[in-house]
């Protein structure tokens, strides 16, 4: 039995994120640690439930394996629910055949039965790998009182970066005359979120048609939404204003991850009434040691700190050696620091053990050739040998053996 | 899984020993090492020994319990066949409240009565272990025993029973008569079978006896084949105010913690979705047991804090418990503090307990 | 949803008009329908509504209602926020047992006062109907109202709170002096502002008042906005054995199981893994109701069997309701017979009630 | 945090069930319902759950919207666990590129890493398209006394039946020599029900080894199991005794619900200590009328039975009006008789609608040529007009008109 749901989000999961490189080898982006408890998807997860969002499709097709069993039954974000919840939808054969998500727009159309099961009035669009914190119901709210086919989410971004975002041209009433992808030479500083609603009766003819498009790309961005505009559709831009981070590269993760460290950051993760939640681990609390040093920094449960850790995100089970030092860096679950090995400016991934003397990552300060100069990473559960040196801008996806200088 | 034991925990036996703590809480209820209830030691035994099905008698006080295990996801324990069961006074309509481990066992009997395993495992919520009970049950079923009583050689109180043991057997209880002697005691529970346990309450209340280790144990070893077993490694009792000041802070030994918190059997307990602990600029911390979602931008040293505690710059913190929720605002100035849950030290107070003193600071406080 | 609502059940407030049912349960947990139990209708009107935080006050007897809810799951209740709360007497340190339906909210104030939703329904279980409450609250709201009254004109009884209304409003609350009598009485529930309801419990509590449609809202209607509501359809009130049984029996009528059971509003029930029913090769029914997991082999007519029934061959049962688990033995013959549950009629036996005084055979009886 | 476990179950799930017909034309073989308030799959869950097997990974890729909708989050089966409990495992892309599952052993192959954070000693092979109640840690504790690399559950049949079978032929002490698929003149009585345990360490290398042979099928029954024969594996069979059905065809479906109405059936669903979980309706009791003659059936929640309903099983809200007559036929949920229409020996699919007059299959005496002769079918939520006429054998996949004769 399904009842009808005035709205349901499907969250497109699907893509590699391989600009994130060894970090999702083996793991969706989504499905990536952030800020020391998270997954990126927990805040758009989270951003459904406060915004009273019961039934969340999650598409996914690649490396789903850790992002399925880390969503599990949809518990921690209380989406275990008898009618609606969080379901997760790969791609299926049908007696008619079987194919891949082509696109996001095609994602969604090999779902339309999902959805129509609701009988839904509106569907909200959304992205895996953004951190924010929004009330997607007074985007609804303003969606309907616009009579609103289509609605944007827009951010105002700084004129010179504008150029890096999807840019919407709009009227004094908020409707979009226009859609810009990366212009050389923007109109407005209205950058797309990359969160949509779309009224589910308008949308569901779109996706047909573009199916049948064999020209198409499939796409939202590039296909759906010019199509729409093209049309004369009712389309809105939503202005939201407050944090919003694209975390697509390993310059904007680190980015991001650091911003947390920031205590004038508009992203308040202890506001009780504005959660975000995980799947937390059952670690004891963490300890930290008579000879270390720690402040600027998150430290995670079940992390035993000997020694210093200044500016820097610990998930859980992080053990750090005495006189150890850990600097402007990012370390997921499980990773070891042996006493006297140094990191700075680096992402180590779960379950790195760093030996006895390594030097992992360097200050930008301290680069030969500034441009060249970038954030560390080692993939999971590597080994950085006893006084192995890793410079920075280094992608590790492999062991380092002892004294190795890696490249 | 241990499909054929279900166990039992009382969640309030010992709650006059500590009334600053069990004023508004039962002692299973009662707050214990930075993020835990002191039932979660007795239930994580029970779990990580594969028993499924567990009776939580209560008695007065338990909201706080029931807020803490909820519908019992936490523990895995949200099962339709066996999971937890929360046995309130009043679970028949003859029994009223209880008043001894014999009437609370009597008032229980319909539960026991239903079971279809073959052993029961009888556990307090005043130790805090963490052994492994598979292999005590293992070994109960397999040598046929009737009763495995589990002790701990500690300094004993006045009065308390205390086990006198012959080659692995029970042979007599008896009653301690010298203050702080190390004594053989109860401790980590009882493992009986279950029909055993069902005619020791039924004779116990039909002659009127109220004392489970002295009457229904001990009255019976000529009759019941009883078996003692020493609990292996790190045991703390909580008996009093100090004793919980005192085993808090072995916390900070990482040798205790190893043996309390053993990668393979974990303890589970009540999630929270809080944000995970952040250091500030000013920050300094020393020595200490820290839990999730955590603002620290004073200094603290040699101390453990719950959950959710604000520490505001300038203040100093040292040697303290500081339960969840506690907010310390800038430049006070706190050593050998206990703090109940959401008290609140308000800007450059100062308050100093003593090591054998520590001040205790009730829930909800603004100071 | 209906974020800004908050539900509370009483469950125990009906007992004494029932004792044969309610011997060992509340009234909330008392077996309808064929597979529900009273406080279902309740639990199912608010959760229609969109409620998702309901408190459930309980006093003694709620082993069985705590059987029944569970974890809440079965009713999508097993929420981190908002679910089902289980409110048992002693929440407070104050507070004993409670005695009235003020006292019963004096004792819950600590959780009204926590909630943060504006408004409150409060609902007893004695009432079996299935209406639109999201319909009632949101006029509630949109009006400003302080208290929304739902009542019903039927019979009542003497010495009974009725309504005097005027154009919708609450002019009085009056006693009705003429047994039987139509009369305009509560039922379905209060909707109040939540501030309000808080403010009405505190008065009483200090002026010792105890009645909470007389003094709390019966006082003070001058001050107060009360509406008074209608409740549309159906509406069965179960207040005696013998009414249990007459508006059990109006269950075989289509227009009546039409009413209660739409496919918009489904009542929620606790779940069980019992096969389907199964009908033998010499079954004969005829208007019948019937529940899941009854195996079905001799003749039964113009009766309700809930769940787990065996009716064997040869066996004959007229006009009877029989509760979850009763076995009918072969050749057996019943007409106007209540059974509770798991009641045993052996081979051949026969029992005769009557229209008006059917036979009554408590829980687990065997005949 | 992924516990060590002793055992866990891999169920595939993926097939079309192509001989199913319009039953499974937008359903997995799996989720199709059985038993007036099962489905297939419910069997072996409950299973898994009753012999103590808390992990099962269900391998799906064709149709599976209502499966993964019905087993959801696993809570009525009992399998909602921490850690553990039931997980969906679609195909899914890799770094190194995607492909459907090939073979039953390439969809193990492909979950190795799923299987492997388990570290389990033994894996269960388990088919989601057999209706039994067996418990399997009495076969997992044979497979361990026998030492076996591979355990296969058999079960006897008659001689004359076993050329349909794949026969294991062994020694005394049960160990198999050969293996034969549907052999034209079997020399055992042995047959494969389709339930293996294999050391997890021995299978692992056998799937890795399959994979990497270009010439194979990747099957279990084809080449996992002639291969481990051939290398001299410790193969065992294990005596399975009790109902067992595999309900892959119309007529084993239909003569599977039938045999349920039969009251010395080896098939005890009321057994409180091996119950058959299912996500069970919210419907009220069922109604039989004044006027109804109910005999030999079983009838689930909701229905309203005013006709005549013999030797049949009804799901849930099923209606039946005045003068109609049910017999020997299996009707879905949702499937409402018309007063006066006849319905014998068929299957109606969900939501099926009979309207007054309406005549579909007929008894097998009834047959002009008894060997075209069988059980009517028809696709869920289709209509059958007025006074129409569907005939035996027929499977109907569209509307049939009002006084039409389908074919």
């Amino acid at each position: 039995m399904f009842h009808k749901k005035d709205c349901l989000a499907m969250l497109l999961a699907g893509g590699q994120g391989s600009r994130l490189g060894v970090l999702t080898r083996k793991n969706a982006k989504p499905a990536v640690p952030f800020g020391g408890k998270y997954r990126i998807i927990d805040f758009t997860l989270s951003n459904c439930v406060n915004s009273g969002i019961d039934t969340v499709g999650v598409l996914t097709q690649y490396q789903p394996l850790e992002l399925n069993s880390y969503i599990g039954n949809g518990q921690p974000w209380d989406l275990d629910r008898l009618d609606g919840g969080v379901h997760i939808l790969p791609p299926y054969q049908r007696s008619a055949g079987a194919d891949w998500y082509k696109g996001t727009a095609n994602a969604i159309y090999q779902n339309i039965d999902f959805i129509d099961r609701y009988h839904p009035d509106d569907v909200l669009i959304l992205s895996g790998d953004h951190i924010y914190k929004m009330d997607y119901s007074k985007m609804v709210e303003f969606h309907h009182r616009k009579g609103a086919d289509c609605t944007i989410a827009v951010l105002e971004v700084e004129l010179g970066e504008a150029h890096r975002f999807g840019i919407m041209n709009t009227r004094e009433d908020d409707s979009i005359y226009e859609f810009e992808e990366k212009p050389a030479h923007p109109k407005s500083t209205k950058a797309s979120m990359g969160v949509y609603v779309f009224r589910w009766e308008v949308l569901r003819r779109y996706l047909i048609e573009d199916e049948a498009d064999s020209a198409s790309s499939n796409d939202f961005g590039k296909n759906i939404i010019p199509k729409m505009l093209q049309d004369g559709r009712a389309m809105f831009a939503f202005p939201f204003s407050g944090y919003w981070k694209d975390v697509g590269t390993i310059e904007s993760l680190w980015d991001a991850n650091m911003d947390l460290l920031n205590p004038s950051l508009k992203l308040d993760l202890a506001d009780p009434n504005w959660r975000i939640y995980s799947r937390s681990p059952l670690e004891p609390p963490h300890y930290i040691g008579e000879q270390a040093d720690v402040h600027d920094c998150i430290i995670g449960g079940g992390c035993e700190i000997n020694g210093a850790v200044n500016f820097s995100v610990l998930f859980d089970d992080v053990k750090v050696g005495d006189g150890a030092t850990v600097e402007y860096s990012i370390l997921m679950p499980g990773v070891q620091i042996a006493p006297g090995a140094v990191v700075r400016y680096a992402i180590l991934g779960e379950g790195v053990q760093v030996h006895a003397g390594a030097h992992i990552g360097s200050a930008p300060t301290d680069a030969a050739v500034p441009a060249q100069w970038g954030v560390a990473v080692v993939g999971d559960n590597l080994s950085i040998g006893d006084n192995a040196v890793v410079p920075a801008a280094a992608m590790i996806g492999a062991d380092v053996p002892e004294r190795a200088q890696a490249i | 899984m241990n499909k054929n034991t279900v166990g039992v925990i009382f969640s309030n036996i010992h709650d006059e020993s500590m009334p600053e703590l069990t004023g508004r809480r039962t002692t299973a209820s009662v707050p214990f090492g930075g993020r835990y209830r002191l039932i979660d030691f007795a239930l994580s035994n029970m779990i990580n020994a594969g028993i499924i099905k567990i009776g939580v008698i209560t008695k007065n006080n338990y909201q706080s319990l029931m807020d803490h295990l909820g519908s019992g996801k936490d523990w895995d324990l949200s099962r339709k066949r066996g999971g937890l069961f929360l046995l309130p006074p009043f679970s028949s309509v003859a029994s009223g409240m209880y008043h001894s481990r014999v009437e609370a066992l009597a008032g229980i009997r319909d539960f026991l009565d239903h079971c279809t395993e073959e052993t029961v495992v009888l556990s307090d919520c005043d130790v805090v272990a963490n052994f492994d009970l598979s292999a005590l049950t293992d070994r109960h079923t397999e040598q046929e025993t009737d009763v495995t009583v589990l002790y701990k050689c500690m300094p004993a109180m006045v009065g308390e029973a205390v086990y006198d043991i012959q080659d692995g057997r029970l042979a007599a209880v008896l009653t301690n008569n010298e203050a702080g002697a190390m004594r053989c005691i109860a401790a980590g529970g009882y493992i009986l079978r279950r029909s055993v346990l069902l005619r020791l309450i039924d004779e116990a209340t039909v002659n009127g006896l109220s004392d489970f280790q002295r009457d229904c144990i001990g009255r019976n070893l000529n009759r019941l084949r009883v078996e003692a077993v020493e609990l292996p490694g790190l045991v703390m009792r909580i008996n009093s105010l100090s004793s919980y000041y005192a085993n808090s802070m072995q916390l900070l030994r990482s040798d205790v913690r190893e043996a309390l918190f053993p990668e393979a059997r974990p303890v589970f307990t009540k999630r929270r979705d809080n944000m995970p602990t952040k250091y500030g600029a000013e920050a300094v911390a020393r020595g200490c047991l820290v839990a999730g979602g955590c603002e620290i931008a004073g200094r603290v040293e040699n101390s453990v804090i719950f959950r959710d505690v604000r520490i505001a710059k300038g203040a100093v913190v040292k040697n303290c418990i500081l339960m969840q929720g506690t907010v310390i605002e800038a430049d006070s100035n706190l050593s050998y503090v206990i703090a109940d849950k959401n008290v609140v030290i308000r800007g450059g107070r100062t308050i100093n307990g003593f090591e054998t003193f520590p001040v205790f600071i009730g829930k909800g406080n603004r100071v």
